[in-house]
C-alpha cells in the first residue's frame, strides 16, 4: 500500500497520551495493545471536559441562565461536529451511555411499537418476522435482538462465518427474505478485524424492506465512515473506543425512522406534554434523551472527534494498516502461532481487514500468554472478547487480541512479537 | 443591565396591550402549541379569505416574550397574503435564530425588530416563537382551501 | 433549630469550586441557585477523574492486564463506597447512566419478566394489576410507570397533593391494596422541597406484598440517607446532583429482588453464556451493567461520597436547612410572591422539607422573573421542572425555583430576594 | 520477571501432571462451571461414602492456574470429611481473596500455598477458583446424602 499522505508522527502525538508515559510491572514501559477493548485519552480530550466542568456546567435544555445556555450550546455544538464526523446531521444524532444502549435503545424501541401509535406500525414485530445476525457479532449486537426475538415471538436466523473470518454470504438471498424484518451486522470484527460488505447486506436488506443495523463501534474510530452514504437505518458507536470519554455514545438513526418511532427510555427533557394519565413525546433527538444526560461526557467527545480530524481519518487507517501487516508478518513466522481472520496474501498485503489481531498458540492458554505479555509490558486482552459463538464457530475457547491505534508504532508490534515468544519460552513449547 | 436591550418597550408594549387577543369565529383551522420545557401554550385560529389571512386570533399563557411576539404576529400577518404573511415569518425566524448576528429589516419585520435583542438569549428564542408555530401549522391545517 | 455541629466554612468550601469563581452577565458574581437541577464540581472530583485517566484507565471486568486490574479495582471501590454512603452493600448497588435509567430499568425489567423465566414470576405484571405513584413526582418517576401500564394492561393510580404541599394519604388504604404490585414515590420533591413519610408508605406497600421504588435524587445529595434502614426495595440518584460527574447514576435494589430479576439492557460483560440463539446471564450488580461501564465516572462519584463524608451529611442537611428558612422568611416579606410548598411554621421553622424553593410572582411570568434573575447573576430555574402534573395541580403553568447546596450562603438568599423585588420593579408590579 | 511469583513450579507441575482427572462413575453429583470471561469450563463429579468425599473426578478446558488448582483440589479434598473439605475450601478461597496479604498455612493447603502468588493478579482469582466453585455446587447438590 503506497502512503497517500505524510505518515503520523507518532512520538509527537504520544506525547499527548499522558497515560502513555507510565511504566508497568516494575519499570516496564506501558506498550498498550488493547484500545479494541478501550483506548486512552489525550490532553486535548481531558482538557476540554475540564475548562467545561471548571466554566460552563449546567443542565442543558432546562435553564434560561447563562451557564444554562453556555452548556446546551457546548452540548449541540459537540452533537453537531459528531454528527458530521460521521456524514450525518444533527438531529439524527441520539447520545446513549455506550454503543450497547444504542443498540437495546433500537430493540426496545420496536418492541415498545407493538402498543405505541399507527405511526410506529413499521417497527411492529411477531412471530413469523426474523430477525437476521451475524455468527461474527459482538454480544452487544446479539443479545439483544436474541432478548427482542423471545418477547416477540420473531426468529433469529444468521450468517456463519468462513473458516478464513469472512462472513459467509454464499445464502444472503435464503436468509434475508421477505420475512426478514431487521438486518444487524457489524462493521468490522472486535476479533478478527473483518470489514464486512456493508454494500450487499444493505442492497438486500432494502430489497426486502427489511431495516439495517451496523455495529460501526470498530470502524468510526479507525477510519472514516459516512454513515449517510453507508445507507444504513440506524448505527452505534462508543466515545471510549474513539479517544472520547466513557459513558457516551452514539445511536444514528436516519431522520425519518426517528421521527416515527415510539421512545425507550422515559421521564424529563423527552416530553412534549405530561398528564397523570399519559404523555406525549417531543421531536428526536431529545424523544431519545430522557433524564440529564451525559453533558461533560459529549464536549468530551467533541474534542475527541476534533483531535481525530486534526489527524486525519484516512492516516490513522493507513497508519494502523501498516501496524497491522506488520503484526500479521511477524505472527505468521512464529511457529505454532494461528491468527484468526483475514491473513496476508501472496503480495504480503490484505484488504478489508482492520487492526485487532487476535490469535492462540499451540499449547500455551490465552490467559497464560496474556499474563506473559503483561509482564514484558504488553496490555493485550484475553478472552472471547464477547463474541463467544465466534470463538466457537473457529473451535477455540478463547484468543489473545492486539488492537492497534494511531499512538501505536512498530516498536510496539515488535514487544509483542517478543513477548509471544517468551510466553512459549516460559511454558516450554519453543 | 442587559436587560433593556431584551425587554424593548415595544415588547412590555405588546405584553401589556396585546393586539387581536381572543379567539374568534368564524376560523378556518386551529392550531395548540405548547412550551414543553415550560408549559407556556397558544391556540390560534386563522381564517382566510382566499388567499388572503382575513383574521388571527388566539388565547394563551406565556411569559411578555410569547405573548408579545403573538401580538406581533397579527399586525404582521392580517390583511396580507398567504405566501407573504410566510415570508414574513421566514424572515422572523431567520432573526430569532440568528444569535444577535442578523440585522432585522424593520420594512418586513415592523415592530418585529424590537426581538433582535431576544435572539441573544438562545433559551427564549423558543418562546419568541410559540405562537409563530402555531400560526404556520395552523395555515398548514387550513388545507386545500389555502 | 440548634446547631449540633459546627456549622460550614461556606468561603473555604466555595474555593474548591472553580465554577464559583467565575463572573457572568457583564462581571455579576455567579449566584448558583440551580442545583436541584445539576450540582456543581469540586476539584477533587475533577481530580480524582483526571488522575483516574492519565494513570490507570483501561476496560474494567475485561482485561489481565495491569492497567486493567487497576481500573476495575478504582471503579470496584467507588461501588464501594457509593453504597456504604447509603447504607447498603456493593452487590445492591448498580451503575445507570442517569437516575432516569434505573427507574426504566425496574419497570423494563418488570415487562421483561412476562418472558423470562419463573424465577422472574413475582416481577409479572398484567390487567387487574396496579402501580401506584404520586401527583408530585418528577416525570421520571412517572412517565417510565405510565408506559409499563400501557404496555402490560396495568393500571395506574395515585396519590394526590395537598394545598400546602404534601402528599395526601387519606385515601392510602384505599390507594395500596392487594392489588397494588409496586408504589413509586420521590423521597423529596424537586419542586416543594417535601420530604415524603417513607415509612408509612412502605408499611402500607408491604402489608399487601407490594414493591416499593424510592426516588432518592433529591435526597441522597442532601442529608444522611440509609436506603436499607428506610426498608424500600429500590431506590435510584443520580451523580451531577450530588458533586459527582453527569453520567452516572446508581439504582439501589434488594439482594434478593436484583437476583431474581431479569436483565433490561443486555450485551457484553452482563452474560454467563452466549450461544446464537440463547444465554444465560451473570448474577447482580453484573447481569444490569452491559457494555463497557461508566468507569471514570464511577471514580468521580467515589471522589464526591468522599467529599460530602469528609463534609458530613448532618452539616450539609442543616446548612441547607438554614438556608431554606431564611430564603422563606425573605421571600414570605416580599408582597405578591407565593411559595409553592410548605412554608415557615408559627415558629419561623419547617418540619420536612429540604432546600428546593419554588415559587410565583404576581404579574411576572417565570421566565421573565429568571431573565430579570440572570441578568443580576442569579442563577435560577424556571418551568414545570419536569413535574407538569404537580404544577397543573396547583393551579400555575410554571414557577420560579431556587435550590441550594452546600456551597450557598446567606449571601446567595439575600441576592435571590434582592433579584426577585428588582423582577417586580422591572415589570411594574412593586 | 515477576512471572515466577505467580507461576510456582508446583503450579506448572499440576498443570502438566494433573491428578485426578478424568470424569469416573459413578458419582452423586455433578457440577458445571464457565469463567464468562474466557470461555473457560470445567465438569466435576462428587463421590460420597458416607460423610467422605471417595472421589473427584473432572474435565475441562481452562489456563494453567484453573488446571492446576483443581488437580490441587483432588489432592487436598478426596478421602477427608465433607465438613474438613469445605474448610480447607475456605482457606483456600481466603487466601486467593487476600489480595497476597494472607499468609498461607502450609498443613491446611499443602500444594495449594503455591497460589499465593496468583492472589496479587486479581483478574486470574476467578481461574484459581473455578474448580472449587464446581465442588462446592456439587457438594451442595448431592444434598440429603451429605
Ligand atoms: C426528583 C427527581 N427525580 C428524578 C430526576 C431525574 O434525574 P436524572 O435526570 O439525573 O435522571 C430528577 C432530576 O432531574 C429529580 O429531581
Ligand atoms: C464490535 C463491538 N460492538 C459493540 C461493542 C460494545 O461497545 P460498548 O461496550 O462501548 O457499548 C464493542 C466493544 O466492546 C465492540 O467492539
Amino acid at each position: 500500500m503506497t502512503a497517500l499522505t505524510a505518515p503520523l508522527d507518532v512520538a509527537a502525538l504520544r506525547a499527548d497520551f499522558p497515560i502513555l508515559g507510565r511504566t508497568v510491572r516494575d519499570g516496564k514501559r506501558l506498550v498498550y495493545l488493547d484500545s479494541g477493548a478501550t483506548s486512552q485519552r489525550p490532553r486535548q480530550v481531558l482538557d476540554a471536559e475540564r475548562e467545561f466542568l471548571e466554566r460552563h456546567n449546567a443542565a442543558v435544555h432546562r435553564g434560561a441562565h447563562q451557564l444554562a445556555e453556555e452548556a446546551t450550546d457546548a452540548y449541540e455544538s459537540a452533537r453537531a461536529r459528531i454528527a458530521a464526523f460521521v456524514g450525518v446531521t444533527p438531529d439524527e444524532v441520539v447520545f446513549t451511555k455506550n454503543a450497547t444502549e444504542g443498540i437495546n435503545l433500537v430493540a426496545y424501541a420496536m418492541g415498545n411499537a407493538a402498543t405505541a401509535g399507527p405511526e410506529s406500525a413499521r417497527f411492529v414485530l411477531g412471530p413469523g418476522d426474523e430477525i437476521v445476525v451475524t455468527e461474527m457479532e459482538h454480544h452487544a449486537n446479539l443479545v439483544p435482538w436474541q432478548q427482542l426475538a423471545q418477547r416477540t415471538g420473531a426468529t433469529l436466523r444468521w450468517f456463519g462465518v468462513t473458516d478464513d473470518g469472512r462472513l459467509d454470504l454464499s445464502d444472503l438471498d435464503a436468509l434475508v427474505t421477505e420475512r426478514t424484518r431487521l438486518v444487524a451486522f457489524t462493521h468490522q470484527s472486535n476479533v478478527l478485524g473483518t470489514v464486512n460488505p456493508v454494500a450487499a447486506l444493505v442492497a438486500r436488506a432494502q430489497a426486502v424492506g427489511a431495516l439495517t443495523v451496523l455495529d460501526a463501534c470498530q470502524s468510526v474510530p479507525h477510519a472514516p465512515v459516512d454513515l449517510a452514504a453507508l445507507g444504513v437505518d440506524f448505527a452505534v458507536f462508543s466515545g471510549h473506543k474513539m479517544l472520547g470519554p466513557s459513558g457516551i455514545g452514539v445511536l444514528y438513526g436516519r431522520r425519518e425512522l426517528l421521527g416515527s418511532m415510539p421512545p425507550f427510555l422515559t421521564g424529563g427533557s423527552m416530553i412534549e406534554m405530561v398528564e397523570m394519565a399519559r404523555s406525549t413525546f417531543a421531536p428526536p433527538p431529545q424523544r431519545f434523551e430522557a433524564g440529564v444526560p451525559m453533558t461533560s461526557q459529549a464536549v468530551g467527545l467533541g474534542a475527541a472527534v476534533d483531535y481525530l480530524n486534526a489527524v486525519g481519518m484516512d492516516r490513522v487507517a493507513e497508519h494502523e494498516h501498516a501496524l497491522t501487516v506488520a503484526a500479521l508478518a511477524g505472527l505468521a513466522e512464529i511457529p505454532g502461532v494461528r491468527v484468526l481472520g483475514p491473513g496476508l496474501d501472496a503480495a504480503g498485503d490484505v484488504a478489508d481487514r482492520g487492526g485487532a489481531v487476535s490469535f492462540v498458540i499451540d499449547g500455551v492458554h490465552p490467559h497464560d500468554a496474556g499474563q506473559v505479555l503483561d509482564d514484558e509490558g504488553v496490555a493485550v486482552r484475553v478472552g472471547h472478547h464477547c463474541a463467544w459463538p465466534l470463538h466457537r464457530r473457529l473451535a477455540v475457547p478463547a484468543s489473545v487480541r492486539a488492537s492497534f491505534y494511531l499512538y501505536n508504532d512498530l516498536g510496539d508490534i515488535a514487544a509483542l512479537l517478543d513477548g509471544v515468544r517468551a510466553a512459549q519460552r516460559f511454558f516450554g513449547v519453543a | 443591565m442587559q436587560l433593556q436591550q431584551m425587554y424593548q418597550e415595544i415588547i412590555l408594549d405588546h405584553y401589556k396591550n396585546p393586539h387581536g387577543r381572543g379567539l374568534r369565529e368564524p376560523y378556518d383551522a386551529e392550531s395548540f402549541q405548547v412550551n414543553p420545557t415550560c408549559g407556556d401554550e397558544v391556540t390560534l385560529r386563522v381564517r382566510l379569505a382566499g388567499d388572503t389571512v382575513e383574521d388571527v386570533s388566539y388565547e394563551g399563557q406565556g411569559c411578555s416574550i410569547s405573548q408579545a411576539s403573538t401580538s406581533v404576529l397579527t399586525d404582521l400577518v392580517v390583511g396580507r397574503g398567504v405566501a407573504d404573511a410566510l415570508s414574513t415569518m421566514d424572515a422572523f425566524v431567520e432573526l430569532m435564530q440568528g444569535r444577535g448576528q442578523v440585522e432585522p429589516d424593520e420594512d418586513v419585520l415592523e415592530d418585529g425588530i424590537a426581538f433582535a435583542g431576544v435572539a441573544k438569549y438562545p433559551a427564549r428564542v423558543k418562546c419568541a416563537l410559540l405562537g409563530w408555530m402555531a400560526f404556520k401549522d395552523a395555515l398548514a391545517r387550513t388545507g386545500g382551501q389555502a
